[in-house]
């Protein structure tokens, strides 16, 4: 590259200059990197999931080499892909730009953070890879977790070790959002993205320290054998669910939030319009995350909690599900009378809303008492949770990628590419998991090596499992062609313009193509909303008369 | 510069500090005395008083900007939620007339404990 | 004295914004703290619930007074580090010295006396995890007699909490000493004084976790 | 109510399985309402108002806040509905009738054992038609889950304590039990059989399999080999499992992980019962559970070292 413009990628030159950076920029690069890299490793290892399943009997995996493999991609996906990766990536390097600040409030502590992350992913990689490769699953659910391989301690300190920097990063953005906005930066012009972000800090900074201290407690179970949770010692297995969804389920707003703020800018953008309820959208974001801490109990239907906890835990799962319909009613509900310009971003952004509306109305499904006794622990609730983990937080997550590449790197991405790699990521995405519905309900029953004897009942499992198998080599296929676009683009691809996409929130109409590496020159002030399009002549021109 | 944080005088500090003492003192005294089920919702109000005393003095929250008492005020209230909705569960056990696992008690070692 | 601007960090617009951001920050730490301690009294309160006479029984092997008097101990730490800041907002920095070696000293007697509880009650057999097997007979006591079940699972907390919450007051002390070499050198100001703040907040949360702890664990 | 399998769910093989599949159906019917109408007024949006100049500015729309009403309104409507209809289920499925037949049931990696009240132990449940039963369910070791796909019941099963399934089968016909509850190595081999039969037949099966003490040692063997689900693990026919096949054993050189061998002679098998972790044959994990000394009697493990030798 021979950039001739002075901006954060070239202010310093050499590695070092990366690994001790403190421009949230450049730490949004580093996670970019890390979490992809851990992407591919949880893709490799669900594809070998998906050859095992493909055909029944032992195809490539035996029992526990395949146990081994789902809890490996479970705890990556979970822990260091879908987690970390929009706040990581996305939060670090647009949320400052967007209120309008010079870098987060704690730059140090932003680096830490990714240490800290780094520390705890390859704590467990390596420790999966050298020292035992646990099977716990990436539930860790006591007694089997208490009586597995000691490699289960390097997990649950990798956990340990990693949840820090998730609530490090949270009360890094916290404090930004609060005392970092630029003059005008009123909280009714934040963009959606931000008070995303801002959100899922919160569940961040009050979450994460319980499963911090879950991890502590299973690590002296399994180590001194404390009897807290391991009921040959008089402990409470059910009493450890509990510890573990009261992070986990918040855990899931922690995902997807941040990519419901993604699709609210997209949708903003890319059809130049008002986002519909913008004022519900923002404080709906808080209210998710809040009630997103009353509901983890519905993981627990038929765990042997007490029926009345079952009782409040379902009637309190159903009061999250109404903003976020309302949520998504509002991004349909701003297209209206919009400009609707279907670039790779807004593809993306309208298959959010494809895939993520099945997850979120068989979330209804799965959160109803009795219809959960038999869906429970079955391949309908793995259906649910990928459209709702990658249907709707990592399609927003490529979404996002793809709106602010421009901005990350100068350059564009080839648009034919981004098109062709989408439908392939939306046609695979849909042949993987939707015949997983009908395996699901049927009675498959999740984290399964072998189906071979359901099929006396159900001959179709065979056919079902091998399109869902098929599914997944085009998923992955279309995924590894994103992957090939933007390398060639960083070398290759046209320069960008300032504002590709017409929008008008601060990263776009305030900064360099590629930022500088201090971002703002002048301190901006803010004066219109964030999708004020129609009085943004500083990004349109002066408006024709018509 | 415009850098006029409160200054909280020695006398209140002192005063709390006593408070403090004081309490300490009574939550001793009174839990060496049976008063049956008032013994705990006792010693957690005492230790709850102090707490605040703490808080609002000593760490200042009353003296400043409030989001930081909303902050503490949040955490306080999921630390409740916490507590409330695992309850629910632990307290709720074979109730409600549906068939609950309940708690299989270990049968106890022939020692000579002989309970309070 | 570093002046004031070397301690302006260039992406904050004015002291005030950099020292409400660093208090804000501090303050979500503390909450996290909390839901980090949160844990162990959720446990606690459970297993309490579940067998309200084994804890009680169990508690009477904790030395109240020794307890009593790390509470007050650590009072007057809290005390003497209120007092560092009214004084370094004064700008009288010999005081803030010695005010903050008070509390080193506090934290230190804190820490010894729990030494002693727990090698006490490691060579009586209570300890956590497997090893538990209380034996012995200590003030009239007969430990033997206090190996029922769930006795193990209250001790465990006991030692869970004390323990975590020893390591906080570890790492306060590390602080304390590393501010004090700072005073020393005179780095402090009215005008900039943010760490010895934000470490005062943090022991104060330290102190606020024993105030629930004493009771819960050794009274009742 | 005897519906047959369809695209969604298996057949519905018990009494309360048409009350779970009618709000099944209610709330994917409702569902697929919705999600046609959100998608296809998304797609009717993205091509109507398709820009059609790069210096399109559209007039901005606000919300109406009587559609935005409306939108909490009818939602909260839905689930509340759902709600209340799924709790009512919820209580059908947890309440077992009074006059229930009780049967208990023990899970351990990677078997099921189901034990009658006249003392007949068996690793199918056999189960009269017509007639509610309650299975009283624990764990020898981790969380399992006991699942009847077609009779729309599951529960974990814990270790320490008891929980309950309870289900009613108006049909004679065999069904899968599996556990959903994720438990280790052979997890998705851990399958049992639901035999649903007339009152007449279960009877005559119950009695039949009443132990009168006039079984051979290796008769015993074979049984016992049902009961404590030993067939999980170790196959009859020389086929590959968890642990080594019974086909061929006895007499046969043993070769253990530590590089020494050993002849299968009758002590060697006794040993591998009682203390399993003692010698490791290569090719296997060490995962075979430790308590046959505590719960097998003497005269037990002799039965089964006899039927051992019969292979």
């Amino acid at each position: 590259m021979s950039d001739t413009s002075h901006n954060y990628l070239n202010a310093k030159k050499g590695l070092w200059s990366w690994l001790t950076t403190t421009d949230h920029k450049r730490i949004g690069i580093l996670y970019a990197i890390a979490c992809g890299a851990f992407f591919l490793l949880g893709g490799i290892l669900a594809t070998f999931v998906r050859t095992e399943l493909g055909a029944p009997g032992e195809t490539i995996l035996g029992q526990d080499e395949y146990n081994q493999v789902f809890t490996l991609h479970g705890v990556v996906m979970v822990f260091l892909v879908i987690i970390p990766a929009i706040p990581g990536i996305l939060g670090n390097f647009v949320l400052p730009l967007q209120v309008g600040a010079n870098d987060v409030a704690f730059p140090r502590l932003n680096l830490a953070s990714w240490y800290l992350f780094m520390a705890g992913a390859l704590m467990a990689v390596c420790g999966w890879l050298f020292v035992g490769k646990v099977d716990t699953g990436w539930t860790f659910y006591t007694p089997y977790s208490s009586g597995a391989s000691n490699a289960v301690l390097w997990l649950t300190s990798a956990v340990f070790v990693a949840g820090f920097a998730s609530i490090f990063t949270g009360l890094n953005f916290i404090v930004t959002v609060h005392k970092m906005r630029a003059p005008g930066m009123t909280w009714n012009r934040l963009p959606l993205f931000t008070w995303a972000i801002y959100a899922t800090a919160i569940v961040q900074v009050l979450a994460t320290p319980v499963i911090g201290i879950t991890m502590v407690l299973l690590f002296l179970e399994k180590l001194l054998h404390i009897g807290i949770f391991d009921p040959a010692l008089g402990g409470d297995p059910v009493l450890f669910q509990h510890f573990f969804w009261f992070y986990s389920h918040p855990a899931v707003y922690i995902m997807i939030l941040p990519a419901m703020g993604i699709i609210s800018d997209l949708m903003g953008t890319f059809s130049r319009q008002h986002v519909s309820g913008y004022t519900f959208i923002a404080l709906s974001s808080v209210a998710i995350a809040f009630l997103g801490f009353l509901v983890w109990g519905h993981h627990m239907f038929v765990s042997g909690q007490s029926a009345l906890s079952s009782i409040i835990f379902s009637m309190l799962t159903f009061l999250i599900g109404i903003p976020t319909g309302i949520k998504v009613f509002n991004w349909v509900a701003t297209m209206y009378k919009g400009s609707v310009w279907l670039k790779t971003p807004m593809l993306y952004a309208l298959m959010f809303l494809f895939l993520f509306t099945i997850g979120g109305l068989t979330g209804i499904m799965v959160g109803v008492l009795a219809v959960d006794v038999h869906l429970h622990d079955t391949y309908f609730v793995v259906a649910h949770f990928h459209y709702v983990m990658m249907g709707g937080a990592l399609i927003g997550l490529i979404g996002g990628l793809h709106y602010w590449w421009p901005k990350m790197t100068g350059r564009m991405y080839n648009e034919k590419a981004g098109v062709i790699a989408a439908i392939l990521v939306f046609i695979g995405f849909n042949l993987t998991f939707f015949t997983q519905f009908f395996l699901g309900s049927k009675g498959m029953p999740r984290r399964y090596h072998d189906y071979s004897e359901f099929l006396e009942t159900f001959p179709e499992f065979a056919a079902l499992n091998m399109t869902s198998t098929i599914g997944s080599y085009i998923l992955g296929v279309g995924l590894v062609m994103i992957l090939i676009y933007a390398l060639y683009s960083l070398v290759r691809g046209p320069r960008a313009t300032a504002n590709p996409w017409g929008a008008c929130t601060l990263e776009w109409t305030h900064t360099e193509t590629v930022p500088d590496e201090h971002n703002f020159h002048d301190t901006p002030l803010v004066t219109r909303g964030p999708y004020d399009y129609h009085l943004a002549d500083d990004v349109f021109g002066p408006k024709k008369e018509s | 510069m415009a850098h006029s944080h409160h200054i909280i005088p020695i006398r209140i500090l002192t005063v709390v500090f006593v408070v403090l003492l004081a309490l300490t003192v009574i939550t001793v005294i009174t839990a060496r005395i049976d008063l049956g089920v008032l013994n705990v919702p006792l010693a957690l109000t005492i230790a709850t008083s102090k707490a605040i005393l703490v808080a609002l003095i000593f760490m200042a929250l009353k003296y400043d900007n409030k989001v930081n008492l909303l902050a503490v005020a949040l955490g306080v209230i999921f630390v409740v939620v916490f507590l409330a909705l695992t309850f629910a569960d632990t307290e709720f056990r074979g109730s409600m007339g549906i068939t609950e696992p309940a708690i299989v008690e270990p049968v106890p070692e022939s020692s000579g404990y002989d309970s309070p | 004295m570093i002046s004031a601007d070397t301690t302006l960090k260039h992406y904050f617009v004015n002291h005030e914004q950099q020292f409400d951001a660093a208090k804000l920050g501090m303050w979500l730490f503390l909450v996290t703290e909390v839901l980090l301690f949160a844990g162990m009294f959720v446990a606690y309160a459970v297993y309490r619930a579940w067998h309200p006479e084994v804890f009680l029984q169990a508690s009477e092997l904790l030395d109240w007074r020794l307890g009593a008097l790390n509470t007050i101990v650590l009072l007057a730490s809290s005390f003497t580090v209120a007092l560092s800041i009214h004084f370094v907002q004064k700008g009288e920095n010999r005081k803030v010295l010695v005010l903050l070696l008070l509390t080193l000293l506090c934290a230190a007697i804190f820490m010894v006396v729990k030494y002693f509880e727990y090698t006490d009650k490691f060579s009586h057999g209570i300890v956590l995890g497997a090893g538990f097997d209380p034996h012995g007979i200590i003030d009239g006591k007969d430990y033997s007699k206090y190996n029922v079940p769930y006795a193990a699972q209250f001790f465990s907390i006991y030692f869970v909490m004390t323990g975590i919450h020893g390591v906080h007051v570890l790492v306060g002390m590390g602080i304390f000493g590393w501010l004090a070499t700072r005073v020393a050198r005179g780095h402090f100001s009215p005008q900039w004084y943010t760490p010895v703040e934000l470490t005062g907040l943090y022991w104060h949360l330290v102190d606020i976790i024993w105030i629930f702890l004493f009771p819960l664990l050794y009274l009742i | 109510m005897n519906q047959q399998s369809s695209i969604w769910l298996p057949e519905a093989a018990s009494t309360i399985a048409g009350d779970v599949d009618a709000l099944f159906y209610f709330i994917l019917i409702t569902s697929i309402i919705l999600f046609v109408g959100v998608i296809s007024t998304m797609v009717y949006f993205a091509w109507r108002y398709r820009r059609r100049s790069d210096a399109d500015r559209p007039e901005p729309v606000y919300e109406n806040k009587l559609v935005e009403a409306s939108w909490v309104v009818f939602p909260t409507i839905l689930v509340a509905v759902v709600f209340i209809w799924g709790f009512k289920v919820f209580l059908e499925q947890g309440i077992p009738p009074p006059n229930s037949y009780e049967i208990n049931v023990t899970a351990r990696k990677w078997s099921w054992t189901f034990t009658y009240p006249n003392g007949v132990v068996s690793a199918d449940l056999h189960v009269p038609t017509n007639q509610p039963v309650k299975l009283r369910m624990t764990s020898e070791d981790v969380i399992h889950s006991f699942f009847v796909p077609a009779f729309r019941v599951k529960a974990d099963v814990l270790n320490g304590r008891y929980s309950y399934v309870w289900f009613e089968s108006p049909k004679q016909d065999t069904f899968i039990v599996a556990c959903t509850e994720y438990c280790g190595t052979s997890h998705s081999d851990m399958y049992s059989r639901v035999i649903v039969q007339s009152q007449d037949e279960f009877d005559q099966w119950l009695s039949d399999n009443m132990d009168d003490g006039t079984l051979t040692p290796a008769e015993r063997g074979q049984r016992l080999y049902t009961q404590q689900g030993c067939f999980a693990c170790h196959s009859l026919d020389g086929s590959v499992a968890a642990g080594p096949t019974f086909l061929g054993l006895a007499g046969s050189v043993r070769n253990f992980t530590d590089g020494t061998s050993a002849e299968a002679d009758d002590n060697y098998l006794r040993t591998s019962i009682v203390n399993p972790m003692l010698q490791i044959v290569e090719g296997y994990p060490p995962v075979m559970p430790g308590q046959y000394a505590a719960t097998l009697s003497v005269d037990d493990i002799d039965a089964l070292v006899a039927f051992i030798k019969e292979y």
